[in-house]
C-alpha cells in the first residue's frame, strides 16, 4: 500500500453514467490485477474505493459508475490532484488459471476484466470474455477487449444487443479451464452454480479504511472470517459462503 | 521528561498520541506502513471473553465530517488474541500497549482483564463499558454510574494494571458516571466513544447500515468531546484520556487544554493512515507556534 | 393536498419546510431576501416571559460541519414580541406560524403560552424544554421525564393550539422523555435541539465562547438527529417534527423517511439565507430522482 | 444584502500576514463606506465577515490579517471564485462629518478608511487620516491615502517609523471637525476619551449569520440592544456603552 498524489490526466464518459478517468502517478504499489484504489476526495471523510481498470509505470485508469455524491463530484473533475492509496486488496492469481481461461464481468464489474486479460494474454493464454449488461446503451469496452485478442462475448438482459439474457447464457457457449470474474452478488451466485470449473471472485462491500485495519467489510468464508478489503477483494470459488 | 512526554498513570509515554481501540487493530498492519514505535502507544482492537464475527455488514455509513460503524467488536475472543496477536503485535510495537475490553457481563470484563493483566506488553487496561448489555436490558454499563463502578469494582478486584474505564458520551451526566468510577477505583477515565448515529438512505429507503444504528465519530463530534474531557477532567481527580474526532496536532493540544493527559485518535486513521505519526511529528511545530515548552505543563490549562 | 404538502397537528403545510427558531429571527429579516411565503411555516425566535439580553460576547464559535452558540434566548419578551415583532411579522407572512417558547420556570412557560395562544397568526406553540433550568439546581426541563411533563401539563391547561415539545438530545434515553411528553398531552415533538458542545482558542488558551459551552448545530449532528427522530417517531403515536444539521431537500427526505411530519432547518439559514427557499424548490425534483409521489406516504417509511 | 459569486482578480501580501484581494462581481447591494462583506469558503461552516476597503461597479477590494483558518486559506488563493455576501452592515453615515474630518485607522481597521476617505473627498471635505501600526513592518497603504489627497500622520507603537505612540498621539496635532474611526477596542476606548468632537467608531465582534438573523453579536448600548452585523458595526459616539 502507499498513499501519494495523482494527477488527473482525462475524465471522460463511456455511457450515460460510467465514466473513465486516467491519472498520472506512482503505480509501484500496485502488484496484481483485481486490486483497488481508495481516493479522497474534498467535503467527504471516508476514501471512495474504485477497482483498477488498467495501470503502467505512470498511469493508472479507473471506470466507474456515478451512485452517490462522491462519484458525481468525481465525474466533473476535468483537472487536478487527487489523493490516492493504491495497492489495495490481494487480486487475482494467475497461476491457475489453465491454458484457455474466461473472464466474467458484470456492469461495473467489467473494469478488472481488461488488465486481467492483458496480463493472461501476455502469458500466452487464449483468453475468454463475457462481458454482462442491462441493455445496450450500458456497453462499454467491449471494443478494448477485442482489440486485445479476446474472444469476445456480450450479453443484455433486454436482449438489445448480443445474446439476450445473462452471462451464464454466454457461458454455456464457451469451453474455459478456469473462470475469473467480478459483478454484482446475482451474478456471482449464479455464476457459482453455473461454472463447471474452479474460478475466482471479486466481491464488493461499504469500506471503511480500505486496508485491513477497522473490519468495517468483514465476511464470513469456509475457511473463516475475511476483510473484503485486505484479504479479499477476490475470493476462491473454493472458499466462498453464500450466507443468502 | 522531553517536552512531548507525558504521564499517564505512572507510565511515561514519549508521546500523547494514541492511535484509538478498533481503528488500528493489533498494530501491524499499520506497522507495514512506518515505525509505530514512534506513538505514545496505542489501544489495541477490542477484545471480548469469548470470539466474535460481529454484526452483519453494511458495517459502515458516510456522514458530514464523519462516519458511524456498526462493526460489533469483531474479536478472535481472549485466548487466541494473547496466543496469535500479541506476539505479533511484540514483533512490531517495544513499548507498553493498552489493551482494550469489551463484556457483555461484569464476569466477563474480569475474565477477560484478569487474562490480559498477566501478559507483559499490556501496561493499561481500557474497559470499554459503552458497548451493548445484554443482562441489563438493552442499557448499556456506561449509561447508569452504578452498572459502570461495578464493573471497575470487578477489574480492579483481578488485575494490577492500571484500569482507564472508556465512557460513552451517550448520557444525560457524563459527569456522575465517571466519578463513580473513580469512586470505584479506577485509574483513569477515557472519553468519549462513538455517538449513537443513524444514516438513512433514499434509494433503498433502508438504514445504510444493517443494523440500523451504529457508532458515529470523525471530526464531527469533536466539540462534544472537548466539552465532555472539560466536564470530567475538572470533576476528577484520575487521568483523563481525552478522543472524539481529533485529527490534527491542534485538535490534540485543545484536547490537553481541556483536561487531556493523552489524546487517542480514531476515525482519523481510516482516511489517512499515516495520522499519527503525521501529528507526533507536527507537534513541536504547534507547541512553538502557541508558545507551549512542555504538553505536561497545557493539561487541563482552561479553568 | 399537493405532493409536498403534511399535515401538522391538525394544520395543512404547503411543505414540511420550516426555518427553525434563533436562525429565523421573527422573519422580517429574511422577507428582504425572498417571500417568505414560500415556506411551509417558520418558528419564531424564542420567546420568554421577561425580555432578555443573553449571554456575554463571543457567543459564536466555528466547528467542522457546524458551529456552537451561546446566544441565551435574547429576545424583548412576550409583551413586545406580541405589540411590536408580531405586527411587522404579520406584514411580511401570511401563514399560520410556530411560536417558540422558553422558560425558567413552569409558571413561566404558562404564562407565556397562554398570551401567544391568544394570538391570530399562532398556529403552534413550540414549548423549548432545553433550556437551563433555575428552580432545578443547573439541570434542564428537558433532562427529565417528569419535569418535561409537568411543564406539558402546564401549558396545555392553559392553551388552545397544538403544543409541541421540543427536546433536547444531551440525554440518555429521548425516548422516555419523548413518551413522557406525549403521556402529559402533547400534540407533537420537535426534536432534536443542539448539542451541548465547547471549542477552546489555541491563541488564548480559554473557551471560544464567553459562556464556555454552547449550543452544537449544523450537519455535523444530523446523523444524531435522524437517530433520535427514528426512535421517538416509532415510540410515539404523535406527529413528530424533525431538525437537527438539515441543509439539503435530501436531508428532509430522510429525516421524513426516519418518521418526521416536518422538518426544521436551523445553522444552514446563517451561511445561505435562501436555503429554506432552495430546499423548498429542489423538493419536487428530488422526489422525482426518488419515485416519492407524496412527502406524506414516505412519513416514517423505515420501519 | 445580495448574495452573488465573486471572481479573484488577485491576491497579494502587503506585508507579512496582511493581504489585499480584489474580486470581481456584483457590488450593487454595496451602499456606504465601513460596510462589510461575508465570504464563504470550502470546509469551513460560517462565512467569514471582511469589511470593504473599496469598491466600484464591478471590482471589490478587502485587505485581511491572516488570522485564522479561513484566513490562511485565502492567503493562498491566486484564482477561482468565492460566494459572497455583499452589503453588510450600516456603515458610516458622512452627512455630519463637518468640512474637515478625521479619520483613524488602526491596524485591520485601516482598510474601511480609503474608501471612506475617497468619498468624503469627492464632497469636497479636507480630510486628515491618522495611521496607527505596532511597528514600521506592519504599515500598509499610507501612500494611498496620500495619493487621495489626505493628510496622512503614521504611529508606531515602538516609534520605528512616524509619529511614535499611539493614533491620540497623533491626534493632538491634527484640527477636525468630526471623527470616523475603526480599529483594535483598546483603540476605539482611548480614541473615545481623546477626541474632542462627536464622531462614529466601528466594532468587530464574532458573527453567526452577518445579516441579523442569528443575535450571535449584539452588544448593549445607551439607546438599547444592538446587533453589530445589522445595526453595527458603526455606532455613534454618543450611543456608545463600554461594558468593561
Amino acid at each position: 500500500m502507499k498513499q501519494s498524489i495523482f494527477k488527473i490526466l482525462s475524465n471522460s464518459a463511456l455511457t450515460d453514467n460510467v465514466y473513465k478517468m486516467v491519472l498520472g502517478g506512482d503505480t509501484s504499489a500496485i502488484t496484481a490485477s483485481g486490486q483497488f484504489v481508495n481516493i479522497q476526495l474534498d467535503g467527504l471523510f471516508l476514501r471512495r474505493p474504485i477497482s483498477v481498470c488498467d495501470y503502467d509505470e505512470s498511469t493508472l485508469t479507473i471506470i466507474y459508475k456515478v451512485v452517490g455524491k462522491g462519484t458525481e463530484a468525481m465525474s466533473k473533475m476535468t483537472s487536478g490532484e487527487l489523493d490516492i492509496l493504491t495497492g489495495l486488496g490481494n487480486g487475482y492469481d494467475l497461476s491457475v488459471s489453465g491454458d484457455h481461461p474466461v473472464l466474467v464481468g458484470g456492469g461495473v464489474g467489467v473494469p478488472p476484466m481488461y488488465n486481467l486479460a492483458k496480463k493472461l494474454l501476455a502469458q500466452g493464454k487464449k483468453v475468454a470474455v463475457i462481458l454482462g449488461f442491462n441493455t445496450k446503451s450500458e456497453i462499454f469496452y467491449e471494443e478494448e477487449f477485442k482489440n486485445l485478442g479476446c474472444d469476445v462475448l456480450v450479453t443484455t438482459v433486454d436482449g438489445s444487443y448480443g445474446i439476450k439474457g445473462f452471462v451464464t447464457d454466454a457461458l454455456k457457449e464457451v469451453s474455459y479451464s478456469y473462470f475469473y470474474s467480478c459483478g454484482p452478488e446475482p451474478m456471482l451466485k449464479a455464476l457459482y452454480k453455473a461454472t463447471a470449473t474452479s474460478g475466482q471472485m471479486s466481491f464488493e462491500e461499504r469500506m471503511g479504511c480500505g486496508f485491513g485495519a477497522c473490519m468495517g467489510c468483514s465476511c464470513k468464508t469456509l475457511t473463516g472470517y475475511k476483510r473484503i478489503c485486505k484479504d479479499g477483494p477476490v475470493m476462491r470459488k473454493e472458499e466462498i459462503l453464500w450466507e443468502n | 521528561m522531553g517536552k512531548l512526554s507525558v504521564n499517564l498513570c505512572g507510565i511515561e509515554l514519549d508521546n500523547p498520541v494514541i492511535p484509538a481501540s478498533g481503528t488500528f487493530g493489533y498494530g501491524y498492519e499499520y506497522a507495514e506502513l512506518y515505525d509505530i514505535n514512534e506513538l505514545g502507544t496505542f489501544s489495541f482492537k477490542g477484545t471480548t471473553k469469548d470470539a466474535r464475527f460481529g454484526n452483519p455488514t453494511p458495517r459502515i455509513a458516510e456522514c458530514s465530517s464523519g462516519m458511524i460503524n456498526a462493526v460489533g467488536l469483531q474479536n478472535p475472543g481472549v485466548e487466541k488474541v494473547i496466543s496469535e496477536e500479541l506476539p505479533k503485535l511484540k514483533k512490531c510495537f517495544h513499548k507498553p500497549v493498552m489493551a482494550n475490553v469489551s463484556g457483555f457481563s461484569v464476569e466477563d470484563y474480569a475474565y477477560t482483564c484478569e487474562k490480559l493483566d498477566k501478559e507483559e506488553q499490556v501496561g493499561w487496561l481500557e474497559v470499554n463499558v459503552s458497548c451493548p448489555n445484554v443482562h441489563g436490558g438493552g442499557m448499556s454499563f456506561g449509561t447508569q454510574p452504578e452498572a459502570a463502578a461495578e464493573v471497575t469494582r470487578a477489574v480492579k478486584a483481578v488485575t494490577t494494571k492500571p484500569v482507564i474505564i472508556k465512557l460513552s458520551p451517550n448520557v444525560t451526566d457524563i459527569v456522575s458516571i465517571a466519578k463513580a468510577c473513580e469512586d470505584a477505583g479506577a485509574d483513569g477515565i477515557s472519553l468519549i466513544n462513538t455517538m449513537l448515529g443513524m444514516r438513512i438512505s433514499l434509494n433503498t429507503r433502508k438504514p445504510v447500515i444493517a443494523n440500523k444504528m451504529g457508532g458515529f465519530s470523525g471530526p464531527a463530534i469533536f466539540p462534544v468531546a472537548v466539552r465532555m474531557v472539560y466536564q470530567v477532567a475538572h470533576a476528577v481527580n484520575i487521568p483523563v484520556v481525552g478522543m472524539g474526532g481529533v485529527s490534527s496536532a491542534e485538535d490534540v493540544v485543545e484536547m490537553m487544554l481541556a483536561g487531556a493527559t493523552a489524546v487517542e485518535v480514531g476515525a482519523a486513521n481510516l482516511v489517512n493512515p499515516y495520522i499519527c505519526r503525521d501529528i507526533v511529528r507536527d507537534l513541536p511545530g504547534v507547541m512553538e507556534k502557541y508558545k507551549i515548552s512542555s504538553l505536561e505543563e497545557i493539561i487541563g490549562g482552561v479553568k
